[in-house]
């Protein structure tokens, strides 16, 4: 359960493989990101649930990734994100425009166990039109009221970053509960953590109240400042400094290279 | 969840930017947006948008506490313990009554593109995408669209990529929509039942004449269009006191640009 | 917020109204039930999230109930609920029987603002043959896959018992999630807890994991050992020589009466 | 989910319950039930149902920790932290893959009825209702019917109310369904393709004749049927030494009754 190395730990995280990823906000696994750039991953679907930031963008831009669905990419207060806008310019990866309720619901389905959730929203949208995926049918409790359905999604791996786990397997997510959703509707997740918990999560129920179990977990990595240069909520803040010299240099491919060689290559904080 | 906002230099505290205004134009914004806000019961304030947020401070200490305010990326002014999908879900129940969106190219029928310019599979130009727009426009009763930059790039007479429609059709469950959109140039009040804006006031400072020459669409406008009301000293005293620290945590820069409020460590 | 008295927290619960209930297990509101059935609440339409024991049983046999839907109504180890079962074969009150995934399901629908969701099992059970406002539609993304559509549940009022909440409205529910989608999905919540907590939920970031925002709650009464004769999970443990009692007693029609008379009318522990 | 156990008197420690016997019916049932579970991954064990629970923790013991076992209930024993709602849809992901269902009627088809006998608009008798089975009972691969009273009361030809029926029309999404029976008497193994039982083994002390006897239903049978195979000393050291303290927590009184295993304040 506890993997020796991180590398070990990304074992189920397959070229071509159904890859689901959390919004910066809720805990980034950028470690086991540039590990995985390390190791050379390709064809990934990445699914951001519901946006990304830093992450889709250093694996878009290393070539990692076939195609994405998400509600967005971007990097927030240091601008757009260089590689994705790039990309989808160029024509290198597909994009499966979604909006965040949507991604929530279907994963929710996943969750579930049922093929399909309804959303309110969405019709007349140009988001909808491209979405030959999703369904409009009128609402069976009701006259005249069409409504969307969306497929559940499925994914193969979810990778996210946590604080705390124990030896059982358990993870500490606290208020970020998509990411038990995440896993609950993934066949596999892998976590980094910052650190092992001494004993069991269930012994403490106020730990216990922010838990998610350890049969949904199929491997954990303990990598302390793991989602750097992201922040942690409640941990640690996201590096400013290095979150600006990314956007300038990854505003162009060269520029680019020369992040992945300094920054991910190197191995330097992987 | 505002396009970066434009430039704003550096505060000199209580220094008039010219010889007409005390008071700096993110005060002003605030003070207009806070007036939209009225006294709706629940605000929520998606991520990067400071000035949003300071207006729906502005609203709360006006009320005494109402509306209730969720900043999003905050951890101290957000009751959200369900994960991302609360706010979504929340506004579903109908429990929140104003939210801000933006966008890459607004129209004239309210139409807001966040995705892209030119071809959809191979665009000129990518935006970072349509984030919760495509739902929260359906579903939130008062949506204040804003967009500092009012440029004929911005405001365009028809989007290239329909994030979320201004209006939909009758059979289209829509409790929600836009109700204005408030620019660095003025104030348009969105009118449902025409589908288009019209020009409600105009920021000190600018002209009519000079809003239809930065504006794509056709809009109406009456004959005499009124100037927006500059902020009182009173609204400026809670705005620097005590909305600014309270913007910190989340906007940091901003705080101590605008209002040379900084973090106490 | 904080109501001074019980009894003023309770005022949202009036004669008619939609009122939701936890099980046993997350939290259950014994000294309001004792109030509203010492106030004479009538005609309530109860909904068990997802099934009820002393609570429901109480509240059936001193005839505040016009109708129940749950999944079961039981005492568990003490046996079959006494009154709700007499009621039910007497004809007293009306029972829409559900199943404990469809009433999840149901209030998640109202929780995320969708007209209805639906539900994998119940075909070809009499628990479907009962229900005339549940549906079944044929999966729009496969052939020939029938499934069950379950419309969103919106109680007027949920009430519910909780460790802890502040003066800002917040209550801590810790694992027992349920509660906030039921606070999520009523119009009104009404909660009692065992005490005050002093300062906000939200200012440590463990107890925040298992808050609910104030925003969902319309009345909070501070009622030590309200829960009791039931258990509170993690804080203490049910009366069981009290349920036996009630047990025994609510056998009969007169035994019940008696019982409300010395525990109920009587006001002790209430 | 089970109803209220058959008295089963107190126990004295490592006595005989008669000459032929070295164990008691708790420890026979236990140990034919976690043969039922064999090397599943995870089973979950509802409420009020001490004897698959033991059987469950006695199964996890031989497997060296394999099944997860999830005794709901039980705050130590249990991961679910989402709610009530997560045994459900931790079953619909497929997650589980054994738990145990009961009812106050079973019929011949496997079907179940924990509603109620006669009109269901008033019925002679009310069962307390179907609390998960009308959903768990398809998503389950393999469910375990428990019902200790064995009698013509209990084992009917058809059910007066389908809670959840055995089996399903070929378009019904059904990964799910009975496995097996197990009463006082015997054991019933559950075919889904002729959908009846067929007796599988009679309890030590039982014989076919009384079974036919105590069954309202038809069911098929070798002409030989095997008995039941009693729990080895083996299996009993992990009963009393081990299963018998990881009950306490739950079903204390089971445990006391039982094994003589008392909580330690």
């Amino acid at each position: 359960m506890i993997a020796r190395t991180l590398e070990e730990a990304l074992a189920p995280i397959t070229d071509g493989c159904v890859l689901a990823v959390p919004r910066e906000a809720s805990g980034v696994a950028m470690a086991a990101t540039r590990a995985l750039i390390r190791r050379g991953v390709s064809g990934l679907h990445l699914i951001a649930l519901p946006t990304s930031s830093l992450q889709a963008d250093l694996l878009i831009g290393a070539g990692c990734v076939e195609a994405i669905e998400t509600s967005a990419v971007s990097l927030g207060e240091f601008g757009p994100a260089p590689r994705f806008t790039a990309a989808v310019t160029s024509g290198a990866i597909r994009v499966k425009d979604a909006t965040c309720p949507a991604l929530h619901a279907a994963f929710q389905a996943a969750e579930k166990g049922v093929p399909f959730m309804p959303l309110r929203g969405l019709l007349g949208s140009d988001v909808l039109a491209h979405r030959k995926d999703w369904k409009v049918i009128g609402n069976p409790f009701d006259d005249d009221d069409p409504i969307v359905l969306l497929p559940a999604i499925r994914p193969d791996v979810a990778l996210f970053h946590a604080p705390l786990a124990d030896r059982e397997g358990n993870i500490w997510i606290g208020r970020d509960r998509e990411l038990a959703t995440m896993a609950h509707a993934a066949t596999k997740t892998v976590v980094t953590v910052e650190k092992l918990h001494d004993g069991s999560l269930f012994d403490d129920h106020l730990l216990a109240a922010g838990a998610l179990g350890g049969l949904y977990v199929e491997a954990i990595a303990l990598v302390p400042n793991g989602a750097w240069p992201l922040a942690l909520a409640d941990h640690y803040g996201a590096d400013a400094a290095h979150l600006g010299e990314y956007a300038r240099m990854a505003a162009s491919a060269d520029g680019f290279a020369a992040y992945l060689d300094r920054h991910v290559y190197a191995q330097r904080a992987a | 969840m505002d396009l970066p906002l434009i430039s704003i230099g550096t505060y000199m505290p209580n220094a008039p930017r010219d010889a007409l205004q005390t008071f700096r134009d993110e005060e002003l914004l605030a003070d207009v947006i806070a007036g939209l806000i009225s006294n709706a019961r629940h605000v929520a304030i998606g991520a990067s948008s400071p000035i949003p947020a300071a207006a729906a401070l502005l609203a709360r200490q006006r009320g005494r506490g109402r509306p209730y305010v969720s900043l999003l990326g905050s951890r101290r002014q957000n009751f959200f313990t369900d994960g991302g999908r609360e706010l979504f879900d929340c506004a579903g129940q109908g429990r929140i009554d104003v939210f801000f969106l933006s966008g890459g190219q607004i129209d004239g029928e309210g139409n807001i593109n966040l995705v892209g310019i030119g071809d959809y599979a191979r665009p000129a130009v990518r935006f970072p995408g349509s984030f919760g727009s495509s739902y929260l426009y359906y579903v939130v009763p008062k949506v204040i669209l804003f967009r500092l930059e009012h440029s004929p790039r911005t405001l365009v007479e028809k989007v290239d990529f329909v994030s979320a429609p201004g209006t939909s059709a009758d059979n289209v469950y829509r409790p929600g929509g836009p109700v204005a959109l408030v620019t660095s140039r003025c104030l348009f009040a969105f009118d449902r039942g025409n589908r288009c804006f019209e020009l409600a006031s105009v920021h000190p400072g600018h002209t009519v004449a000079e809003v239809v020459e930065n504006t794509g669409f056709d809009f109406d406008h009456a004959t005499q269009v009124p100037v927006t009301r500059s902020p009182s000293a009173e609204t400026l005293r809670i705005l620097r006191s005590i909305v600014a620290p309270q913007l910190v945590e989340v906007y940091p820069q901003f705080a101590a640009q605008v209002f040379g409020v900084r973090a106490v460590a």
